[in-house]
C-alpha cells in the first residue's frame, strides 16, 4: 500500500526536477500518440462514415470483422508490424525498427478499428430524416460527410477519447516495435513497465500519474467541444 | 409558363414488397403551383422524395427540364429544394440553419438580409429568432424556420412537404404568400402536399390527387374509396358508415383488380330532397361541413359528409346562395351509377 | 560521432540493475560510437540478432549462445564478466535445504514437494535452471502441482515465491534489490549458493556476417574489445548495488 | 360532471430568462373537452408539458383531483397521458409500441384485443399495421399510432397536442369520435391542442385561448394583436397590413405594460355595408374566408380575414342565411373601442 | 515475414492437438473476460444513463474525469490493484492474488470507464423527445432507464465490443495480479507476451491468432443484435 502514496510523492519530484528520463518519455508518449491519433481519426472518421451511413451488401459482416478488430492483442499488433519493418521485412529498407515512426504507425493499426466502429455505429444512429434534409438542401457527397459527423459530433467525440486512451495506455507495440530504449522510443508505458519490472513500484506508480495527467489535459483541452 | 418541367414515366416504388406508387405519366408545368392531396399513406411523400431526387424509384425515370435526372446528379442538386414532412432542424443556430444551403453553394454574398428576409417572409422576426439554438423553438417555428431555410435558396423547383401542418392561421396564410412570390419573383414551380384542404385550394393553380399509390389528376375527381361489396358481381356496391349496412351507393359494373371508383364533380347534383324516380341510382343524404372560400372567391369548396364518406364540391357563389347552402345543412347528393368509372 | 551508432540487444538483468547506464557512457566517450540497446528476454534477444535488428548482443546463456553460432547467426562470443545464482526461500525453510548441495537440494525440494518457483520464460535463467534440475536427475516437474512456472521477469517471480512462501532460484544481482526493498526483514533468503555450477556467465556476441550483411560488424567488435579492455573490466569490477559487487569481470585478455 | 380536475396556481415558466407561460389560474372540470388554440411559440406545448407532469413549471402549482402533484409522482403516473406534438414512435414494432404503456402497467390482460381496438379507433387496420415497424410508416400513419398508444390506456385525463396535424380529414374525423368516446366511455377529461380550428370547435365544449403565454378562457373572446401604435398615447391604433398605413382599428385608451386588446365576440357586429356617423368608431372592411360548422349545427363558426388580421366569429344559420353570407363575400365589421379591453 | 505464416499453421496446430497449455490459457481468458465484462455492464450501462440522462452541476467535468480514466494504463491498474489484495494489503486475508478472480476485479476497473463513457455519450444522443414520450405513457424511473438504453441498444452494443476488446487484449493486469501461472492464470495475453519475449514470435502470433478466433466467435454470437 505504501508504494502508491510513496508514488505520488515520486511523481510531483519528477515533474518538478524536471528528470531527464522522464522528459524525454513525455515528448515520445505525445508525439506518437498525437501522430497516431490524427491518422487513425483521418482514415477512421470516414471510413466509418460510409459503413454507418450506407447500406451495402455484407455490411453486418464486415462490421462484425471489424468488431473482432477491436480485440487485437497489442503484442500481436506489435509483431505483425515488427514483421514489415524489420530489416529483412519488405519493408526493412526505410528503418523504421525501434523508432517512434515505427511505434506510430502500430498504434494507428490499433486505434484505427476503434475510431471506425464507434464511428459507424454512431453514424448508424443518426435520424434518416437528416440524410433527406442534406439532399433536399442540395449537399453534395462531401457536405453530406462533414455535416453528418458534424451533427454527430458528441458521439464522435468519445470514439476519439477511447481510441486516445487506448493508444496511450499500450505497451506491446511500443515494446516490441519501439523497444524501450532510453532517451529514444521510452515511453511512459514502457517505462512503467520497466520500473514495475523492476520492482519499483513506485515509480511505476509516478509514471502512471504523469501519464494520467497527460490525458487529463488533453482532456480538459477536448472539454470545451462538450455539450453543455 | 406552359414549358414541362417535370415528366414522370412509369415510376413505380416499393418499401419492400410493398408498392407504395404507381405513376404512368405525369407533367408538371415550369411555374405552376400544383397541389397533392390523399390520405395518409397514399404516397405523398413518396412522391415528394422522388421528385426531389432525393429517393431513387425502384422503377422508371424521372425527367428535369427534359433531362433524365438521378439522386446526387449535381445539375439537380442546386435547383430542386424539399421541405420534408418532418423538418430536421441541424443542431446548429436558427441563422446557420437557414444560411446551410446557401454556405453549401458558396453563395454568401449578401447572407444577412437574405437571411433575414427569409425569415421575414414565414413570419418570424430576425433579431427574436436567428440567434437561437435549434432546440429553442416551438413546433410552429421550427416548421418555419424550416421552410425559411428552402426560400432562401430560390430554388427552380420547391416541393412543399405539408409545409403548413403546425402552423398557425397567420403564418399559413403568410407561407402562402411566399409560395405565390417565389412562383412571381423568380419564376417558382411548386408542388404542395398538404391535408388542410381550403389552405391548400387557394394556393394551388392545378391540384393532384392521390389514392393508394395512383395519380387521379385534374383534381375535377371525386375517389369513391374502397371497399367495395362484390356480391353482386354486377352490381358493386359501396356501404356507408362503418358497421350498419343502410345507406349505400350503388357503383357502376365491370369492377376490376386493383381499380377504383371515380366520379367527376360535375357530375355529382345537390338538391334539397330527394326526387322519385329520375333515374339516378343515388340520393345520398348528407350534411354540408365546410364551405371555403377558393383562390380568388370565384368558387366555394364544399364539403359534405355523409356518414364516412366525404366528398368536396366547387359550388359558384350563385348556385350556393339559391340553394341557401350554409354549413350544418342537410342537403342530398344525386348521381348516377353510370357516371362512376373504374380507373 | 553521430553516424556511428550501434544497436545492442540485451538482457534484462544488465539492463535493470543499472548496469548498462553506468557503464555505456564511457563507452561512447572513449569511442565516440553511440550505442543503443533494448532490453529483453534473452531468447527475444537472439532472436534480434538472429533477424538482423540489432547489431551486437549481451547475454547469459552460454549453451545457447554456442548453438547460435553454430547454427552461423552469431560470431565471436566473448565472455566478459559473470555473477552467480543462489536458491533462495522461506526463512523457516520447510523442506530444509540449508547448506545442502544444489543436487540435493533440488531433490530434496521434489520429495517435500514444496512449492518451487521457476520463470518459465526460457530466459538465461531459466535456462540455467532447467540444468540444475537435470544435473540433479530430475525429469523436469512441467506438469506438478507444487512447480509453479510464472512466465515473469525474475523480481516478479521472486515476489510470486514470497507470496506463495516457496522457493526460487535467483541471480544475486535481483536478490540483493529484492533484499534492499524489503527494508532487510526479507521473508526470503539465501538458502544455496556457491556451487560452480551456479556461476551466471555474461557474453558479447557479433552477428555473423554471412548472415546479416548489413550488420555493423566492425562497430561491434570494437565494442566486444572494449568490454574486455582493461578499463572496462575495471569499471565493472567497481559497479555496486547497494554497496555490494555485483559483477566479477572475467574476460581474457587477447 | 363539474368537479374539478385540474387546478393551476400562479403557474409561471420560464426558458432561460424568457417568460413563455404566465397562468394566473386555470380550472378544468372532470369529464370535459377544452380546445387549446393560439398561434405559435404562445406556449400551448408548455401548458400541455407542465399539465402532463412532464415539465416542471418554474413557478406554481398544479393540482389534479385536488392534489397537488409533481413531476414523477407515482399517483399521476397512470392517470395523466400526453400525446407530444412530434410523436416519437419507439424502436418496435407498432403493436409494442400500442402495448408498452400497458407493459409497464402491467396491465396485460386481453392485450391483442386492446391493440386491435385502439388501432380500430385511429382507423388503422390491425393485420396491416400491427407487426409493421416503426420507421415503415407515413407522417400520418406514425402520428395516428401514437394517438393509439395514448387512447389505449384508457386514462383519466388525456392531453393532445396537435392530434391532426398531418392527419387526413378521414382520420381526424375518426380521432375526434374517439375523443368523444373516451369522454363516453370512462369519463376522460381531455385538452386538446390545435390549429385546425374548425375540427377543434367541432370536438370541444369549452375553449381557451393562449396568447404570449397568456390564457383568455372561454373562446367568446378575440385578441387583437400586437404591435400597438401608442403614437397618441390615448388613442393607441392597430394598423392592418403589414406596411402600409391606412385602415386601422381604434383601440381604447389606457394601455398597460404587456396588456393585449381584447373584444368580445358578441360586440361585434357584420353589415353588408357602412353605416355613416352611428357612434362606432370601427368599421373594417373584411372578406369571408370559410365557414365551418360548430358542434351540432346550432352555429357556424366564420372566419373573416382584414388584411392581416383575422378573426372568427360564431354566427348562428338564421343570420348567416339573413346576411346572405358565403365564403368570399365581402363585409363590414362594426364596433366601438369601448369594448375593447386590456387585459 | 515467414514467422506469420509459421504462426498460422501453429495456431491451426494448437487447436486440433488440444495443446493444454493453451486450452488452460483460452479457459483461464475466457473465465475472466466473462465476468469483469459482466460486472462492468452492469455497473456501466446504469451510471452512464445517469451521467448522459441527467444535467447537473458538475456534468461537465465529471465527464471530463472520466474520459480521463481511460486512459488509465493497465499496469498501473494491476499495480492498483496488487496494493489492495497483496497479502499484506488492506484485502490481503481474501487471498486473491494470483487468482483469476484477481483478474477480473483489475479488467472490470478497466472496462467501467469505457462501458460508461460510451453509454453516457449514447444516451446523451436520445431525442428529448423520448424522454418526453416516456414520461408521458407512464414511465416510471426504472422503466425510463430500461426503455431509453433498449432504444439506443445499437450504441450500447459498441460499448460493450470496445470494452471487451480493451479487457480480452490487456496485458498489464493479468501479469501484474495473476502472475502468469501456468495452469493457473496464463491468460491467452500473458502467454503471447511470454513466447514473444522468448524469441518465439510464431508462437505469439499463434496465439495471437487464437485469441482473434475466440473475439471473432462472440462477435458473431453477437451480431443477431445488430440492426440489418
Ligand atoms: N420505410 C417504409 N417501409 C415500408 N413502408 C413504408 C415506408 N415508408 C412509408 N411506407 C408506406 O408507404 C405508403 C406511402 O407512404 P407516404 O409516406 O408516401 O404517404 P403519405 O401520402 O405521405 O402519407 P401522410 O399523409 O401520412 O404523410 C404508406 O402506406 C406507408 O405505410
Ligand atoms: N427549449 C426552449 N428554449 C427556449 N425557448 C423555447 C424552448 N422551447 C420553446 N421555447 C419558446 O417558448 C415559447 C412557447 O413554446 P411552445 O412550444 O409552448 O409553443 P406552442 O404554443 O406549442 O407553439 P406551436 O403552435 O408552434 O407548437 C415559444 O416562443 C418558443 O420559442
Ligand atoms: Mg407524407
Ligand atoms: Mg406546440
Amino acid at each position: 500500500m505504501d508504494f502508491l502514496v510513496a508514488g505520488f510523492i515520486k511523481a510531483v519530484e519528477l515533474l518538478i526536477n524536471f528528470d531527464q528520463g522522464t522528459w524525454s518519455a513525455i515528448c515520445a508518449t505525445l508525439r506518437v500518440s498525437t501522430c497516431s491519433m490524427l491518422l487513425s481519426l483521418g482514415a477512421g472518421l470516414p471510413a466509418g462514415f460510409l459503413l454507418g451511413y450506407f447500406d451495402f451488401k455484407g455490411k453486418r459482416a464486415l462490421r462484425t470483422v471489424l468488431d473482432t478488430l477491436l480485440s487485437l492483442p497489442t503484442v500481436s499488433v506489435g509483431l505483425l508490424v515488427y514483421a514489415f519493418i524489420a530489416s529483412r521485412g519488405p519493408l526493412g529498407q526505410f528503418e523504421l525498427l525501434f523508432t517512434l515512426t515505427g511505434i506510430a504507425i502500430g498504434q494507428t493499426i490499433l486505434a484505427f478499428p476503434i475510431v471506425t466502429a464507434i464511428t459507424a455505429s454512431v453514424v448508424e444512429g443518426i435520424d434518416p430524416e437528416l440524410k433527406l434534409t442534406l439532399l433536399s438542401l442540395g449537399a453534395g457527397k462531401k457536405n453530406i460527410i462533414t455535416t453528418c459527423l458534424w451533427e454527430v459530433r458528441y458521439g464522435l467525440l468519445a470514439a476519439a477519447v477511447t481510441a486516445y486512451g487506448r493508444v496511450l495506455t499500450e505497451v506491446g507495440i511500443s515494446m516490441m516495435v519501439g523497444g524501450n530504449i532510453k532517451y529514444h522510443t521510452r515511453t511512459i508505458t514502457t517505462a512503467i513497465a520497466l520500473e514495475t519490472n523492476k520492482g519499483l513500484f513506485a515509480d511505476g506508480i509516478a509514471l502512471g500519474i504523469v501519464l494520467i495527467s497527460i490525458a487529463f489535459a488533453v482532456n480538459i483541452s477536448l472539454s470545451f467541444l462538450r455539450k453543455k | 409558363m406552359s414549358e414541362i418541367s417535370y415528366k414522370l414515366n412509369h415510376i413505380q416504388h416499393y418499401y419492400g414488397d410493398k408498392k407504395v406508387l404507381d405513376i404512368d405519366g405525369l407533367q408538371i408545368c415550369r411555374g405552376s403551383i400544383t397541389g397533392l392531396t390523399g390520405p395518409n399513406g397514399s404516397g405523398k411523400s413518396t412522391l415528394l422524395k422522388i421528385m426531389a431526387f432525393a429517393l431513387k424509384p425502384t422503377h422508371g425515370q424521372v425527367w428535369l427540364n427534359g433531362r433524365k435526372e438521378f439522386v446526387l446528379s449535381p445539375r439537380v442538386r442546386s435547383k430542386v429544394t424539399l421541405l420534408t414532412q418532418k423538418p430536421y432542424l441541424l443542431k446548429r443556430s436558427v441563422f446557420d440553419n437557414i444560411a446551410y444551403g446557401l454556405k453549401i453553394r458558396k453563395d454568401m454574398g449578401d447572407i444577412e438580409n437574405r437571411v433575414k428576409d427569409a425569415l421575414k417572409s414565414v413570419g418570424l422576426a430576425h433579431g427574436d429568432f436567428a440567434r437561437r439554438q435549434w432546440h429553442e423553438l416551438s413546433g410552429g417555428e421550427a416548421q418555419r424556420v424550416a421552410m425559411a431555410a428552402r426560400l432562401v435558396l430560390q430554388p427552380e423547383v420547391l416541393l412543399l412537404d405539408e409545409p403548413v401542418a403546425s402552423v398557425d392561421t397567420k403564418s399559413a396564410e403568410q407561407i402562402r404568400k411566399a409560395s405565390l412570390a417565389a412562383r412571381k419573383n423568380w419564376g417558382c414551380t411548386l408542388i404542395i402536399a398538404s391535408h388542410d384542404l381550403p389552405w391548400l385550394y387557394e394556393c394551388s393553380d392545378t391540384r393532384i390527387s392521390i389514392f393508394q399509390g395512383q395519380i387521379f389528376s385534374t383534381g375535377t375527381e371525386n375517389i369513391i374509396p374502397p371497399p367495395y361489396d362484390l356480391s353482386q358481381k354486377n352490381h358493386p356496391v359501396k356501404w356507408l358508415g362503418q358497421n350498419e349496412k343502410s345507406e349505400h351507393i350503388h357503383l357502376a359494373p365491370g369492377k376490376k383488380n386493383n381499380k377504383f371508383a371515380i366520379i367527376q364533380k360535375e357530375k355529382i347534383h345537390i338538391r334539397l330532397e330527394k326526387e322519385k324516380a329520375n333515374g339516378w341510382e343515388n340520393q345520398i343524404t348528407g350534411q354540408i361541413t365546410s364551405m371555403v372560400m377558393e383562390k380568388n372567391a370565384e368558387l366555394i369548396m364544399t364539403t359534405i359528409q355523409a356518414k364516412d364518406f366525404f366528398i368536396d364540391i366547387s359550388l359558384s357563389p350563385d348556385q350556393a346562395e339559391n340553394l341557401k347552402l350554409l354549413p350544418g345543412k342537410k342537403i342530398i347528393l344525386m348521381f348516377s351509377s353510370r357516371d362512376i368509372e373504374w380507373r | 560521432a553521430s553516424d556511428k551508432s550501434l544497436m545492442m540487444a540485451t538482457t534484462t538483468s544488465t539492463d535493470n540493475t543499472g548496469l548498462l547506464d553506468y557503464l555505456i557512457p564511457h563507452f561512447e566517450q572513449e569511442t565516440g560510437i553511440a550505442l543503443k540497446w533494448t532490453a529483453t528476454g534473452t531468447g527475444k534477444a537472439l532472436k534480434l540478432g538472429q533477424n538482423c535488428d540489432v547489431d551486437v548482443l549481451l547475454v547469459h546463456a552460454p549453451a545457447a549462445e554456442k548453438a547460435y553460432i553454430k547454427k552461423g547467426y552469431g560470431k565471436d562470443r566473448r565472455e566478459i564478466m559473470y555473477n552467480d545464482f543462489v536458491i533462495i526461500g522461506p526463512v523457516s525453510d520447510p523442506a530444509k535445504i540449508k547448506g545442502k548441495n544444489i543436487s540435493d537440494a533440488l531433490l530434496t525440494i521434489k520429495n517435500h514437494k514444496s512449492p518451487f518457483m521457476s520463470r518459465g520464460d526460457d530466459s538465461g535463467t531459466n535456462k540455467k535452471e532447467k540444468l540444475l534440475w537435470k544435473n540433479a536427475g530430475i525429469k523436469m516437474p512441467d506438469q506438478e502441482i507444487w512447480y509453479v512456472q510464472t512466465g515473469q521477469g525474475m523480481l516478479a517471480t521472486i515476489n510470486v515465491a514470497q507470496e506463495r512462501a516457496g522457493y526460487t532460484m535467483t541471480d544475486r544481482g535481483t536478490y540483493i534489490k529484492y533484499q534492499a526493498q524489503q527494508g532487510g526483514k526479507a521473508p526470503l533468503k539465501i538458502l544455496v549458493e556457491g556451487d560452480k555450477i551456479l556461476l551466471n556467465q555474461y557474453s558479447v556476441l557479433t552477428l555473423n556476417p554471412a548472415n546479416c550483411p548489413r550488420a555493423k560488424y566492425d562497430l561491434a567488435l570494437d565494442f566486444s574489445n572494449w568490454m574486455a579492455s582493461k578499463s572496462a573490466q575495471k569499471l565493472i569490477g567497481d559497479f555496486r548495488l547497494l554497496g555490494q559487487k555485483l559483477f566479477i569481470p572475467n574476460a581474457k585478455q587477447l
